[in-house]
């Protein structure tokens, strides 16, 4: 699970969590303080709120469905804060199963369902989302602008 | 003249989650949701208010309560999440229209 | 900046932050949602301060004091939920420069004083504080009975 | 008989900040502090209330000032946390011997 950026970026943070639903929460816990330390923000609990969910759902994704199965892995995720333009980064890199993406359909807002927003919410809430399927080592690649 | 009256009591339950509501803990609230179903309670209000995060696990949990309660005529109404990111959530996945939705607790109990 | 422990670990977090004093805190916010999910502790929000007190000297130091004058350098911070003896054991690693941590006075506690506060703070919060000084990869052990 | 009767006003400030007090926002604070005391205050109340955490960096921004303004005669008092945590770090440091301490900002300045 190596990352591209090198080790030495003054504002990229990366954290290695276990592939288990108990422990994402520690992921909003970093993102939470990483935007304290943002300045200027417009709304910075909502934005922040809405990295966290959108961060949770491509991770209990990896746990309930690309690690499904399988011996237990982990989630390697990175945040960087680039200047400018101002934005935040997200690489989320996990050793699991792959998927086809455009696969997937929209949720129908015209009626509850239980599945499928995970995905919608990524989207609806991000700048970017882009999912590299690659054998042992996908990745997803998510902007969110400041 | 013969006039019967009798008294009915309908019991509605309020459930108030306190935490993070996720892929994590959204198993034990399901848990706690099914049973009073399963005990024959129909009529729920599932509170959000104080839960400062709520992930498509908890929003699962919610429709999947919703169904169950209706099929037995019975519905589940929600409580607005005081934290404002959570309500943006409920209306982005057009929640507050499928839900019966309410400022407080009480209000949810009295539109029954 | 490797780790002692095997990747799969399903209990352990990996976080490696710049050595910055900005993004300190979001080492705070992981422990803080870590404790979050351990149950039955006493005081958890006590405990969970004193952890995130203690990691945030020694890491305050790092940037301080071990890489004073160098180019940017990284902390590596490993958190592990040991379930028998009930423990938190946190690791960090730096490959700035080592010290002498015996040649560190107590602070004098019957007058305030500026400096010399940070050690004391994390002997007194923690159950074990080992230091293990090695020229580019400097490693503190710190564990926390729970 | 002449009396002179002469009104003083001693200027108070309280400085109360909001957020973590830690090594990288330390450095905020000893500036606000610094040009106060440069100004010619010399009683400050630090009410540290809603600081929800506080390191060593942050203990010596409290230090430094007790000691500026206790060489123009003057005084730092604290306001207590209200976070039981960094309350006990007070104890601990043995800080709560070494400034006055306070509930709130408003014992703390009558103390004066
Ligand atoms: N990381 C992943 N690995 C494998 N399959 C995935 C992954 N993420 C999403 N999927 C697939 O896409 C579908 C839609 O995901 P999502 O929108 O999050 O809804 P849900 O997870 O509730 O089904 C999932 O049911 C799953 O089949
Ligand atoms: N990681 C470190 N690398 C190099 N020197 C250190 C490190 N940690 C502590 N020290 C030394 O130990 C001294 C005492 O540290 P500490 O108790 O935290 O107080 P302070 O940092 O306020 O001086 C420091 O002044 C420094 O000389």
């Amino acid at each position: 699970m190596e990352s591209d950026e090198p080790m030495s970026e003054e504002h990229t943070i990366r954290i290695d969590v276990p592939a288990s639903h108990r422990y994402l929460n520690v992921l909003g816990g970093c993102i939470a303080e990483l935007f304290s330390r943002i300045d200027g923000l417009h709304e910075p609990q909502v934005v922040s709120y809405n990295v966290q969910l959108a961060v949770q759902e491509i991770c209990a994704n990896i746990v309930s469905h690309a690690y499904q199965g399988l011996a237990p892995g982990r989630i390697a995720v990175s945040f960087t804060v680039d200047q400018a333009p101002r934005r935040l980064v997200v690489d989320v890199r996990d050793t699991g199963r792959s998927f086809d993406i455009d696969a997937v359909p929209e949720p129908n807002l015209e009626e509850a369902q239980i599945h499928g927003y995970g995905l919608f919410l990524v989207r609806q809430l991000m700048d970017e989302m882009v999912y590299t399927p690659q054998g042992n080592n996908n990745h997803w690649h998510l902007v969110k602008n400041l | 003249m013969e006039i019967i009256i009798t008294d009915h009591v309908v019991r509605i339950v309020v459930v108030a989650p306190q935490d993070r509501v996720d892929a994590f803990s959204a198993g034990e609230l399901r848990e706690r949701l099914d049973q009073l179903l399963a005990e024959g309670t129909s009529m729920l209000v599932i509170d959000l208010g104080n839960v400062p995060f709520l992930d498509s696990a908890g929003l699962a949990v919610l429709v999947s309560a919703l169904k169950r309660a209706r099929q037995a005529n019975g519905d589940v109404k929600l409580v607005w999440p005081k934290e404002e990111a959570a309500r943006r959530i409920l209306r982005l996945t057009r929640f507050d229209r499928v839900f019966s939705m309410a400022d407080t607790a009480e209000a949810a109990i009295s539109s029954f």
